[in-house]
């Protein structure tokens, strides 16, 4: 049990990460019209508490792996917004010298090893870091965030299977968001539990669809724990609700295929206005609070300032790190 | 009759008649079924009922192998994917089901399968969104393969590949969607039938989907130079229309290849190598070959601009193979890549 | 119910086809070693009830595909031993005229729809197959056979999964060898019970590691009457021991990784063996059965004979059906 | 030092010296572990315990990027296929992961991982057990290819695969595993460096893996009609030891490359355009090209023979590309496929 300063220390620096991520993305929508961040984004609104949740919990002992969907983990992880946006507006300064965009962040030398475009397709990659971690018995943890629709993918029962049967050091977070871009779970899964599934592997599975960073905090330190304890992998089962379009900035509540009273009802207890509530409730003051808003809002605007005047790549980088010469078209 | 009318509605077109001529016909895949309706090209199936066309889990191999099981028991099935990258997941069923079904059902199953999928530059998609990889579906006996670049074109090719008794490939130009373009009222455009795009007698260009657009822009520009660049669009990259190709630069005695891939061991080099057979002693200078640099795909503009063959490009290579001294194409205006696109997709 | 006539021909059908595999084998065995048959082959022999239980229950309406280990369900489906014999021999007279070989039987006109040397790959085209039969409402139902191997493949979970949320006439037959190759279930398989994760899916599932012939019959047929009502897809899980080596003709209990006494064991209810008995329990005669076993027997070697003396196929047959015409290398 | 052993020994030995060299080096895949031991290519691997040589699931894809996720986390994985067509199931994890995980990553993470394939006739395996894929793999920027035809080369191309800090497939001939040949010690075989296997002045011909048995076979018979062929080895498919050939090309103004692999959009495409280019005007014929017949591969042996390409086919070839009147080849020894080779696999 944490005494009541270090729940609250907890608490502040879940929230300074939830809303690093959310005054982020909120630039991203201010600026995206602005067509400069040419790269398809695809915004993390509405699932904050998961990764900061997941990834506050693992520290520094956490290696992690998510999907195009790749803000909040990043951000989660590394705490910096300058490499992340440059990259988002595809500078050389970016997190990957501007070679990937939105849906390819990527920063090892803080543990996170990848995100990916394909669906599904980090898991595998995952389940073998996983491996590694286990023979060089270095007590690193992988936790690979995915979405229900990574789920219909052979590459997640395979994976699933393999971190199974070899007992590796692995959480797998399904984030569910009941949508693979417009097309619900329920015309996707041909199975009513997911969780009721994973059970059958030898896998512990912790669900939950609460939206408070600190509840996901711990279910993810109990799921460390046991999978300390049995070295069996653990599997979180995680639902949110997508605030915006499956793809860009705005919403989509128009086109039909979700109404937008689940939303409001999600936005009810939206991970970031509750932890700050929560912090107020655990004393501290709207005042700090602001301060630590400001901070941050300014080290976004601030980063975003940064990216937009930081030069292109230059044309010489083209084939760096590619792993390929061809000499006779050079 | 000739019409006016985007390439995303010329596969609208030929989608809606071939259904309405043959119930058998489907259309799945996935976010086939939602409103998006795969950039507007499955705009109207509502006519046909949720049999005939839906989304599926995210499954691409299993639904490669479910269009041929589909396709053997008596159905016509178009499996769409919205970018070439996600055949990577499925070539298991193409290569190894598909492309050899008929042949090693002794000959008695046949396999009507349509696969639609985009490639194309649109932004910042990189190199996971890229591909085109029409060089390696042409390398597999059993596969045809189709890479329109007009209206005209993908109307009747389509049409074509859901009439064909074996697996087709439809490749789709993200970028050509929104382009306009006349189309005739045609019986149709048989697979493996080239085009000449433009006549021209000093240097043949032969070009591939988008690279035709390029390669037009070229020929513009290299005319008020006084060179007369003759266009080919193969249109169908397997099977192969050899002829058409042979006799142009039999009569040019210069080519380029511009090909929107990598060049190694890709369609490039097979034209190279036809015309250099075919050609031989004929040739005023090698085969010269255009495609994607042979790097990953970049995210960055300033990358993607030169990772991407271009008008340009084609420009600079006719000139090297004339002999002639570089044009001021400076204030020339290319397709705008910066300005054309919005995003996210 | 079925009366006692009706028993006892069904159960004569039953041994019929059952010997009939049984022999077919047993001469390939005899004759394999001539390195006349050059091909490699994938023996059925001890899971024969499966396959006769499952396509006798199925009929005329079954439609079946299945894997490499394709003889057992090739016989069971055509009832023919000239087609079958010609192409292990890689004669033009073979069932897909000497191009597959033992890996590759096919026949659609009785309903064999096809095997495959890549496991797990008739997975995919089984469950669109029982797509064209729902959608054509003809009544067909799709029986698709594969190995507790299979199931390691992501093409297994898809298929599983898409089949069930299309809710599609499909029964998978599941033959549980407890071996891919050399390498048992439990290196593989990172869960106990795979029929409990199948319960998870909307499909009925349906286990037993019988090898009465007749007990498979009947569950295959409660699988498909359940089927026909439930709109769902259906799961037999099998259990069997496979005699013989993974590919090829010899036994294989010296190599150590498994019980030659575990044989011994399942040999004492050898599927062919019991259901003679019973065959006489219910009334056959010996002299009957035996005049039964000596016409299959015959009708076996004079396959053999025809097959082995029918041409290899033309050399002008190399591009029959490729779909591919290259004019330049012609 | 020279020794002579066999094929699959010198892959086991380069194993065994990698594995001992460096603990972060494991070997894995579908029955990896058995008691069958990959043809006999891992004995001895009990040394390192069961943490360095495992079977796994069979899941090909996920295999591959189990191996891209040790190798960028600190281990030297070395994943085994015992078909090639296997891999068709893992082309997600290659080509959009393996292949350019290093650039996604900024160039912050190595990617050592080795893939060994098997490809190559042994006796009706018919077509989903037949391809070879290198001209596929080596389409793709970021994985390179190695193809070694003798105990020396697969030694230490294996072993330059194992060292080499991006993703390196390595494919083996089954019928090569019982091959012997002299072996010496040597540092290094480069990846990307060719070899002339034998040397002459007539004509050159390139081969790829077994194709190198079947042109030595070709050479001495037709030395016996006097006829000097140079045979060039390229090893490596991708990188291309260009150099090489177009030395020999340049010498012989001949060429015949005689490819394991279908032509369409092949490597033997991109040789022959790689010659048709640097030895423009220096060829007395166009590159002819030797490969798998156009279509799927048979299991009948009346079919398997005219579909693989052999030596009878480089001696019709170079008869042709010589003007020479075609030899009586009747009662030459070639290599025998129907007695060499006993089942099941
Ligand atoms: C293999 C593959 N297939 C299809 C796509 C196109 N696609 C991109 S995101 C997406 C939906 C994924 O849904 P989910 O896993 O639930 O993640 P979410 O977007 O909801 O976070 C699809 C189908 C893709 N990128 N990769
Ligand atoms: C995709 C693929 N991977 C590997 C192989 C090699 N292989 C052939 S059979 C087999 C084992 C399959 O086991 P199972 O499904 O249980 O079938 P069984 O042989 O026991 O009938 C393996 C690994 C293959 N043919 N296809
Ligand atoms: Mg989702
Ligand atoms: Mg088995």
């Amino acid at each position: 049990m944490r005494n009541k300063q270090g729940r609250l220390d907890l608490n502040k620096t879940l929230y300074r990460k939830l809303y690093l991520i959310r005054s982020a993305e909120n630039a991203i929508i201010a600026h995206y019209p602005e067509n400069e961040m040419k790269t398809p984004m695809h915004m993390s609104l509405g699932s904050e508490a998961i990764a900061v949740g997941v990834c506050t919990a693992l520290g520094k002992q956490g290696q992690f792996f998510c999907s195009y969907r790749s803000h909040a983990v990043y951000l989660a992880n590394t705490g910096e917004t300058d490499a992340f946006f440059a990259e988002l507006y595809g500078k050389s300064t970016g997190a990957v010298r501007g070679r990937g965009g939105s849906m390819h962040l990527s920063s090892p030398e803080t543990g996170f090893l990848g995100s990916s475009a394909i669906v599904a397709s980090t898991l595998p990659p995952a389940v073998g870091a996983a491996f590694a971690n286990k023979v060089q018995n270095n007590g690193k943890i992988i936790a690979v965030f995915f979405g229900d629709g990574a789920v219909d993918e052979g590459n997640f029962w395979e994976s699933l299977n393999l971190a199974s049967v070899m007992k590796l050091p692995i959480l797998f977070v399904c984030e569910d968001n009941g949508f693979a871009v417009h097309t619900p779970t329920s015309q996707r899964h041909g199975y009513k539990s997911l969780p009721r599934i994973v059970r059958g592997f030898q896998c512990a599975v912790f669900e939950d669809d609460s939206t408070d960073v600190e509840i996901i905090f711990n279910l993810a330190r109990s799921a460390i724990s046991k999978m300390r304890k049995t070295k069996k992998p653990s599997f979180l089962y995680l639902r949110y609700y997508r605030y915006l379009q499956h793809a860009g900035v705005n919403q989509d509540f128009d086109a039909g295929y979700r109404s937008r009273e689940k939303y409001k009802r999600w936005l009810e207890v939206d991970p970031v206005d509750i932890q700050r509530k929560k912090l107020i409730k655990l004393g501290k003051s709207e005042n700090e609070i602001k301060r630590l808003e400001k901070q941050i809002t300014f080290r976004v605007e601030n980063s975003i300032v940064k990216a937009k005047s930081a030069p292109f790549p230059d044309q010489k980088e083209l084939f760096d790190d590619s792993e390929f010469k061809f000499s006779r078209e050079e | 009759m000739t019409r006016t009318i985007t390439y995303c509605q010329a596969i609208n077109e030929a989608l809606l008649e071939e259904m309405r001529l043959n119930d058998r016909v489907f259309v799945y895949g996935i976010d086939v079924g939602d409103h998006k309706k795969i950039y507007g090209s499955l705009n109207g199936m509502e006519e046909f009922g949720p049999d005939r066309c839906f989304s599926t889990p995210l499954c691409e191999d299993t639904l490669v192998g479910f269009g041929l099981g589909a396709a053997i028991n008596g159905l016509v099935p178009v499996n769409i994917h919205l970018r070439m990258d996600f055949l990577l997941l499925a070539m298991n069923q193409l290569v190894n089901m598909v492309a050899n079904y008929k042949y090693g059902s002794g000959g008695k199953l046949r396999v009507p399968l349509t696969i639609r999928a985009v490639v194309g530059r649109t932004w910042g998609q990189s190199y996971q969104h890229s591909k085109s990889l029409h060089s390696v579906f042409a390398h597999i006996p059993g596969l045809k393969v189709v890479m329109p670049s007009t209206p005209q074109d993908v109307k009747y090719l389509l049409k074509s590949a859901i009439r064909d008794e074996g697996p087709v490939l439809v490749i789709e130009h993200r970028l050509l969607y929104d382009f306009a373009g006349e189309v005739q009222s045609l019986p149709s455009i048989p697979l493996g039938s080239g085009r000449i795009l433009r006549s021209g007698k000093d240097i043949t260009v032969i070009a591939t989907s988008w690279m035709n657009v390029e390669a037009l822009k070229a020929a513009e520009i290299l005319e008020t130079a006084g060179v007369d660049v003759e266009i080919i669009d193969p249109r169908t990259i397997y099977p192969l229309d050899e002829e058409l190709i042979i006799q142009s630069v039999t009569k040019t005695r210069k080519c380029i290849v511009a090909d929107l891939d990598w060049l190694n061991c890709g369609f490039s080099a097979e034209v190279a190598t036809l015309i250099s057979e075919k050609c031989f002693g004929n040739l005023d200078s090698p085969v010269k070959r255009i495609g994607f640099a042979p790097t990953h795909c970049p995210a960055a503009r300033s990358l993607e601009d030169i990772f991407y063959p271009n008008a340009a490009d084609i420009i600079r290579a006719v000139e090297a193979k004339l002999d002639l001294k570089p044009m001021d194409i400076s204030r020339e205006d290319f397709y705008n890549h910066v300005n054309k696109f919005k995003g996210p997709f």
